[in-house]
């Protein structure tokens, strides 16, 4: 018994295929424009959510100092692909935590361009970051410096009295990163 | 053996008083609460991650949980619209009577006994051959729900009835 | 068109022998066990393509010095070997074998989506061509490792951006893959096998998909994070912006860890099939082996971050994630103990598969205790990202999720080609497999403990003997596999007709059908009581 | 050539024999990392700190309680795998569940980790107490190289593998401590508390001193802190332990532990080095004194990219044998290697080398670049050439 197959489906192949490239090719516009429109959304979003918000002083509610104990603070100096030098006035602190302390980092830029970076500050121990309250602070902004400029900037900050009593020495260190767009 | 008690993945049963009836429903082996609760438990889950994530700043994991799960919501919802279909064919005096429901939609077509011809459409690619029936300018299949073999068995099965030979009824599974 | 024929046996013939031929029949196919073998072959390839990597790396590790490949491409290798391993051999073969068995074992005809089965496995050879040509991109392959950390892999050439790619046409391969398996699962069992009564294959395909469903946005949104980091000045993981590069580490490994038992449970599925079958005896404890993977699958999802202990986390971190995972040895446990109860007063027989399974049950239980020491957070600190780890990683992923699809290969091979393979040609494969696995991997125990850094193209000279060893034992496994092609392909080939049911003691559903089963299965719906 | 010939014939030998007794060897692994065997190659290194022996014993007991379980369990399996076959007639019984049994084997394993975890507990929380350190060392891993500055004294430097390529090329026998070598350890006193921050410049490296017990990775634009402290004075080595690029395989760690007095010695010259540099950059140089020395400077820091024959790894890394800059006007080259390449305003692989290199150093390298390979100007660059360009 000889078998044929069905010469055409309910629709005609061609039609379908049709159909079939034009809903393709939408999906291929949208990936692409979600592609596209993921960038200006990404810093909407880091801006609606507060996400890599660097730029707030942390608030302090508990003033009261703690007398009976004292924290070792030692500060710390980065820079990333800036041809600067940063360092800080004073290499270690020892203060008592709930006291406001005030520090100072200097930084020249030795080139003969003006320059902008952006410092991110960092802890050791890492849970100290939750103690380490900022209340100013060089790395909430940009910092843009003229050709050859030194300049001398105050960190102000409290450590949260509640800091584990485990914790004796506390680094705080700074990496400067240069801001994308510099032009030579 | 009686029809109705063949289990899977067809539920078949006779009609009463027509001379050959069938009627074809998928077998389903969860029921919806538990289909649903399943596709709910999963959706916490991935979106209490994708949630998680985008709380600490990796929000990208987000659209894609969104999207899976939504194309998980398609497959279930899918699947679900095929279990509720069903389809009858009886065979009744000198007409034949074709009653479905697919995707909520009914259909019926009656076909005279004597002109309507039973055919096997191959569709290639793999799937099991469509069970046809024609006539004049009518057509309709039959079977969707059943596995290829069961396809042909019904085919030389109604063959037999419409071309008068009497046998008394039989199911499907036991050929 | 074609009217039905009258003729009894020619009607069968016709339904099950005309599907296309040639080469289309392969890419529009949309039955199971097509699909199944397509995984497997394909699982194959690229179990070989990884392999010849591996040995690569093996050569030039014989003797410290540079002799054959160039520190960056030793990387490369290192990172599409890892790569092509985990998402183009082992997680497509575990798909391949959940096509061939699961609507066999659950009484279904198919699967539930056959076009879309279709189109997650056709998307895998597109998604590995992809990563393999990444070689021939300005700057050649990723070589940042398998695990693509920032910002050394934002430093990369053109290449990872293919192997992102890759990775999401692979994973959206798997998801549809596992959408697939478990509407299957679910919903279209035989009436009467209740979700207690499927073997135990199926159940851990069902808890294996349920995973990958939960997980893979996951590693979707963690590349993509990758992507947009490179290319459309996002920061995510960069200081610089804001973010953190260990950010991609716990989004890595939330998915990552998952992942590796994502591997491992369809394997323990085999094994639970396997060594039933063998010992004459029913499994042990059916419903502790379900809670124990159940549990097993809820831990995974806590314990990501032990493969970061050493990038710094607080105290309190580190003990939570070192209890949580050493609380995935209970469940682990009562699986190895149900294994062995089950061999425990039964009437053994060992042929093929059930040497690969008892091969699986003793390596991957050294597997596990090298994990449970990495899990011990100070002994991890010593041990991390050393051979130790790669010694550990290879028993579970190699010993463990291989040896058990090689099980499970002898074991249904009889019913898929419908003809015996060669037992002894498979015992070969066996013992040159086991006796070479452990000659490659169990010095390099030695090698971590003694601190030699894992992804290093040179080593000190204190490490050259070990090193050796390991690197004759890979070339003995390598060339083993060869073995299990040439098994494979006689069978096909010449192999002696098969029965349905060529092992006494099994008793899923997939031996009351013929071998090979018809193309379209259950002619005769089974019922199950 | 002819030696190293034989010594891989003499390696390949050595391991055929190892292979022959394989079998007798898998048995001896089994049982070997524990106590027993203290030799380098089964086991840990000797630990020289409290926190390496605590980690070393966590080992030993969680090594031996799994070797107990294992012949427990496969005594069990081999036994049933011996008596419950069918060829010997056991006929197959068919229990297929016990409670009592499963909840037993639940229990005491769950027993058995409580009792692994709790020394693990103590060794974690004395691993994380950093405070009251006698001195802070901070760590910086780049490619491929790693920094250490002394806070407290107020100096640092590189330190870098110093083995020669030749040796990682196979051209000459290999030292002893091949690839685990540098050009300047950590230098640090024994039983005094050293408290380590760790950070890097680019990617991800990871610091990792085996016999210290000491792990920790090097996060680009993050610190982290981790500490040890030495019972004995030695030399103890490591290795980056984080995948970070091409030489990540060639970037050691060596640590010098010695006595206070040393030590407060050794510190006395660094500072003494902090003042102006010894070489007098007004002193001219003969081109013979100045390649010799560029060759070891060329070796240490631009060999990884631009290779030791000169031929660079393009694109990434461009060669110098017959390049404009090595052949082309001089003030050119020695800016370039001053001030490094930008591009479009951004730094480049090659960077800055004024701050790290000095005069002299710097000098040498640019005299070796032009006079070594193909390259022949015959010029010497003098350092004061270079000190007057750095001051343009």
């Amino acid at each position: 018994m000889s078998v044929n197959r069905p010469a055409a489906e309910s629709e005609p192949t061609g039609s379908a295929n049709r159909r079939m490239v034009a809903r393709l090719s939408i999906v291929v516009v949208l990936m692409f424009g979600f592609g596209f429109a993921l960038v200006p959304f990404y810093d909407q979003i880091c801006k609606a959510t507060g996400l890599r918000d660097i730029g707030t002083a942390d608030s302090v509610s508990n003033t009261q100092v703690d007398m009976s104990r004292i924290v070792r603070l030692e500060f710390d100096a980065n820079v990333r692909k800036l041809p600067w030098t940063f360092r800080p006035l004073t290499p270690a602190v020892d203060v008592h935590p709930g006291a406001v302390t005030q520090v100072l980092y200097e930084v020249e830029n030795t080139t003969d361009r003006p320059l902008t970076g952006q410092a991110v500050p960092s802890y050791g121990p890492q849970l100290a970051a939750a103690y380490f309250k900022k209340l100013e602070c060089f790395c909430f902004a940009r910092q843009s410096f003229a050709p050859h400029e030194k300049r001398q900037m105050p960190v102000v900050f409290v450590v949260d009295p509640a800091l584990p009593r485990d914790v004796g020495t506390i680094t705080l260190s700074y990496t400067f990163f240069e801001v994308e767009g510099n032009k030579s | 053996m009686p029809s109705a008690e063949i289990s899977l993945p067809v539920g078949t049963e006779l009609g009463a008083e027509a001379e050959f009836s069938l009627t074809s429903r998928r077998h389903d082996a969860i029921g919806p609460r538990g289909r649903w609760g399943l596709f709910a438990s999963l959706c916490a889950l991935s979106l209490g991650f994708a949630l998680m994530f985008a709380a600490r700043g990796a929000w990208l994991v987000l659209p894609y949980s969104a999207l899976e799960m939504g194309v998980l919501f398609w497959a279930f919802h899918r699947f679900e619209r095929r279990i509720v279909d069903w389809e009858r064919i009886t065979v009744c005096g000198d007409r034949v009577i074709v009653e479905s429901e697919r995707s909520g939609v009914a259909a019926r077509c009656v076909f005279n006994r004597q002109w309507l011809r039973v055919e096997l459409e191959e569709r290639g690619f793999g799937r099991p051959p469509v069970l046809a029936l024609r006539y004049a300018g009518q057509s309709t299949t039959f079977g969707e729900a059943l596995p290829a073999a069961e396809r042909i068995r019904l085919g030389r099965e109604l063959r037999r009835v419409l071309a008068g030979i009497r046998l008394p009824a039989r199911g499907l599974g036991d050929g | 068109m074609s009217s039905i024929p009258h003729d009894h046996a020619a009607g069968h013939e016709h339904a099950h022998e005309h599907h296309p031929g040639g080469i289309m029949r392969w890419i529009m196919t949309t039955n199971h066990k097509d699909i199944g073998t397509l995984y497997l072959w394909f699982s194959f390839t690229m179990f070989i393509a990884g392999g010849i990597m591996a040995l690569t790396i093996r050569a030039e590790l014989f003797q410290p010095g540079l002799q054959l490949v160039e520190p960056e491409f030793f990387n490369q290798l290192n990172t599409v070997h890892g790569l092509i391993m985990i998402f183009g051999a082992i997680m497509p073969a575990a798909v391949g074998f959940a096509n061939w068995q699961v609507p066999m074992m659950i009484g279904a005809p198919d699967m539930a989506f056959g076009r879309l089965n279709n189109w997650s496995f056709w998307l895998l050879p597109f998604a590995g061509v992809l990563l393999l040509g990444s070689f021939l991109a300005p700057g050649g392959a990723p070589s940042a490792g398998w695990t693509l950390y920032p910002p050394l892999s934002v430093q990369a050439g053109m290449g990872m951006d293919m192997t992102i790619f890759a990775i999401h046409i692979m994973g959206a391969s798997s998801i549809m893959g596992s959408i697939n398996i478990i509407t299957t699962i679910l919903n279209m069992r035989a009436p009467g096998m209740t979700l207690m009564k499927m073997p135990l294959f199926v159940w851990t395909w069902l808890i294996t998909a349920y995973m990958l469903i939960a997980v893979m946005p996951v590693l979707a949104g963690s590349v993509t994070m990758l992507l947009t980091d490179r290319h459309f000045g996002t920061s995510f993981f960069n200081a610089a912006g804001g973010g953190d590069p260990v950010l991609f580490q716990h989004v890595f490994w939330f998915f990552g860890h998952p992942e590796v038992y994502i591997m491992i449970l369809p394997a323990f599925g085999i094994a639970s099939t396997v060594i039933p079958a063998f010992a004459r005896k029913p499994l042990f404890g059916y419903a502790s082996m379900v809670y124990a993977t159940a549990s097993i699958a809820i831990l995974s999802f806590l314990v990501w971050a032990h493969h970061m202990f050493t990038v710094g986390m607080p105290a309190a971190g580190q003990l939570f994630f070192m209890y949580a995972t050493m609380l995935i040895a209970v469940p682990t446990g009562v699986k190895v103990f149900n294994w062995l109860a089950t061999m425990w007063k039964g009437s053994m027989t060992f042929e093929t598969p059930m040497l690969f399974a008892i091969g699986f049950l003793f390596l991957f239980t050294i597997g596990g205790f090298t994990g449970l020491v990495l899990a011990i957070v100070p002994v991890d600190i010593s041990l991390h990202d050393t051979y130790y780890v790669v010694a550990h990683f290879h028993y579970v992923l190699v010993a463990g999720s291989l040896f058990a699809f090689f099980a499970g290969i002898y074991y249904w091979l009889p019913k898929w080609t419908g003809r015996m393979y060669d037992e002894t040609l498979g015992k070969w494969h066996f013992w040159l497999s086991f006796i070479f696995f452990n000659v490659t991997f169990f010095p390099m125990h030695f090698l971590g403990l003694a601190g030699m850094p894992r992804r290093v193209p040179d080593y000190a000279t204190q490490f050259t003997d070990w090193n050796m060893v390991a690197s004759i034992g890979a070339f003995g496994f390598g060339l083993s596999q060869l073995l299990l092609l040439i098994a494979v392909l006689k069978t096909i080939r010449s192999g002696p007709p098969a029965p349905a049911r060529p092992w006494e003691g099994a008793d899923t559903l997939e031996w009351t059908l013929p071998s090979p089963p018809p193309y379209h299965t259950f002619e005769t719906p089974p019922v199950v009581k | 050539m002819v030696d190293v010939f034989g010594e891989s014939m003499d390696r390949i030998k050595a391991a055929w024999r190892i292979g022959r007794l394989l079998p007798a060897l898998l048995m001896i692994a089994v049982l070997a990392p524990g106590a027993a065997w203290a030799d380098r190659e089964w086991n840990f290194p000797p630990p020289v700190t409290p926190i390496a022996h605590e980690i070393f014993e966590l080992h030993a007991i969680i090594f031996w309680i799994c070797v107990v379980i294992f012949f427990v369990v496969f005594g069990a399996m081999g036994y049933s795998i011996y008596a419950h076959r069918k060829s010997k007639g056991h006929v197959a019984e068919q229990f297929h569940e016990n409670t009592t049994v499963e909840i037993i084997w639940t229990v005491i394993p769950f027993i058995i980790l409580v009792l692994m975890a709790w020394p693990a507990t103590k060794t974690v929380l004395a691993m994380k107490d950093a405070s009251a350190a006698d001195l802070t060392v901070k760590i910086t891993g780049s490619q491929w190289k790693w920094n250490y500055d002394y806070l407290n004294d107020g100096f640092g430097y590189y330190s870098e593998l110093s083995t020669p390529f030749a040796q990682i090329e196979n051209r000459e026998p290999k030292n002893e401590h091949y690839l685990l070598e540098v050009d300047r350890p950590l230098v640090v006193p024994v039983n005094k508390k050293i408290r380590l921050l760790i950070t890097s410049s680019d990617v991800i490296h990871a610091w990792y001193l085996p016999s210290a017990g000491v792990q920790q990775d090097a996060i680009p634009g993050f610190v982290r802190d981790d500490w040890m402290k030495f019972d004995k004075t030695g030399t103890y080595r490591g290795q980056c332990n984080k995948i970070c690029g091409k030489e990540h395989g060639f970037m050691p760690i060596v640590v010098e532990v010695k006595s206070d007095e040393d030590y407060a010695a050794w510190v006395g010259d660094q500072k003494k080095k902090l003042a102006p540099t010894a070489d007098d950059v007004n002193k001219a140089l003969d081109i013979k004194d100045l390649t010799a020395r560029g060759e070891k400077v060329y070796t240490a820091n631009c060999a990884a990219c631009h290779q030791p024959n000169g031929k660079g790894l393009p694109p990434a890394f461009p060669p110098l044998d017959g390049s404009k800059v090595a052949t082309g006007p001089k003030l050119v080259h020695i800016s370039t290697v001053l001030n490094g390449v930008t591009h479009d305003g951004k730094p480049t692989a090659m960077v800055a080398w004024k701050a790290t290199l000095s005069d002299v150093d710097i000098a040498s390298v640019i005299t070796y670049e032009r006079n070594s390979w193909g390259n022949h100007t015959g010029e010497a660059i003098q350092p004061a050439e270079v000190a007057s360009a750095k001051a343009r």
